[in-house]
């Protein structure tokens, strides 16, 4: 039987049964994950695909942190989160997240919460090649200390 | 003393290097480090009030003290997801 | 290649990944999906395994109305619900929901919206047995046209 | 005229059968079979506001009037999920 990492970073094809799989335990009542997948638009350009790039050694932390703060809020939450770098073609997926709960609500409330945290303040980037050109995607200062955006991101959570 | 700079994304576009080797004062914070960076590469400016950086791997504000041999690394605004 | 039923009650184990990629299009840039787990403890009872049986012409048909309750509230959702009935062991999964969109917060209420409303209408029943006896569960009564059920559905789902 | 009766759950431990056929009189309503049943299954009574109706696989009231051959399923609280 093939293990699957909780927290990763990597190339490969990401799937999201074996990460569900990875989070379940015999107490747990709901499992949620998320897929972020390569869209063929983004502010009304034609996307061709993507390429992401991670700073690794420091997004595997970040990955921890962000795990670790799911926990402390949602205590018994079982928590995975995989990255996708490199080429990723339409419809591919580059974020699988899932959180597992013995109830749905805080299940719910922690795979939102990562993924806000993941936009917030993981050292990756993704380059954009649209029709015409491409562009890198530049969107939030990178600040885990900032706690007005993690208090954003339980907002968003609806926790 | 010698540091290693990461560069990332439109930074690395910009400096030609993802990963540059360069002599600091004794004492220079990451600021400073930013601050050299920027002399040499102008476009860097755009980022000064964006920017976030490393030291080692992890997180680190601008006014931490580099040491000789330290990983030093700039990151653009993150859009990972 | 095997198509998934986007809506299905059947006595076959469910799987996320193939539901995922049935909702899933080339606009899409986020997936959903919850996956209700059987415990192993509830109210304080040692459970064994569990008994799901449906009214299945109408449940199907509660299906395409959660279904299109989600459209509706979430245009663009593209949507799967699938819920399994027989014997259910320890860790396999009653019921799998998808729900894919090009913004994840759409994606992320359509999904819950759906288990609420699941638990809400759908004619399906859960028949426990724990360690010393058996006991059929009963939760709500049905009623599709309870407007303050829905109401509370799209409040958990922080709509 | 003569209806199916569809049970579930505990009602059908309780009948001891999925599935009954009965005579009801012209015109009746959805709650008169109930009505009929709780006669006839007195522990059916504990059901009487919560139970849900359908006829014919659709949700349907107790004030619906049932035709020769209807399919009245009665629905005790629902747990699926």
């Amino acid at each position: 039987m093939v293990t699957t990492p909780l927290l990763s970073i990597g190339v490969e094809p990401l799937r999201v049964d074996g990460l569900v799989s990875a989070v379940s335990g015999e107490g747990d009542g709901a499992v949620v994950s998320f897929l972020g997948l390569v869209r063929n638009h983004n502010a009304g350009r034609r996307v061709r695909y993507l390429e992401y790039e991670a700073y690794e050694p420091l997004a595997l932390k970040v990955f921890e942190r962000i795990a670790a703060e799911a926990r402390e809020r949602w205590p018994g939450v079982r928590f995975g989160l995989q990255h996708r770098i490199g080429r990723l073609e339409i419809g591919e997926a580059s974020v699988a997240i899932a959180a597992a709960s013995a109830h749905r609500a805080d299940a719910f409330a922690a795979c939102r919460y990562a993924i806000e945290r993941v936009k917030q303040i993981a050292p990756i980037w993704k380059h954009e090649f649209f029709e015409g050109g491409d562009v890198w995607i530049e969107g939030a200062t990178a600040d885990p200390e900032d706690r007005r955006a993690r208090a954003e991101a339980e907002r968003v959570a609806c926790a | 003393m010698r540091v290693t700079v990461r560069l990332f994304a439109r930074l690395r576009d910009v400096a030609g290097a993802s990963e540059l080797t360069r002599e600091v004062a004794p004492g220079a914070t990451v600021g400073a480090v930013w601050a050299q960076l920027t002399r040499e590469f102008p476009d860097f400016a755009a980022y000064e009030r964006s920017i976030s950086s490393a030291v080692n791997a992890d997180y680190a504000r601008m006014d931490r003290e580099v040491r000789d041999g330290d990983e030093i690394a700039f990151l653009p605004p993150v859009s990972g997801g």
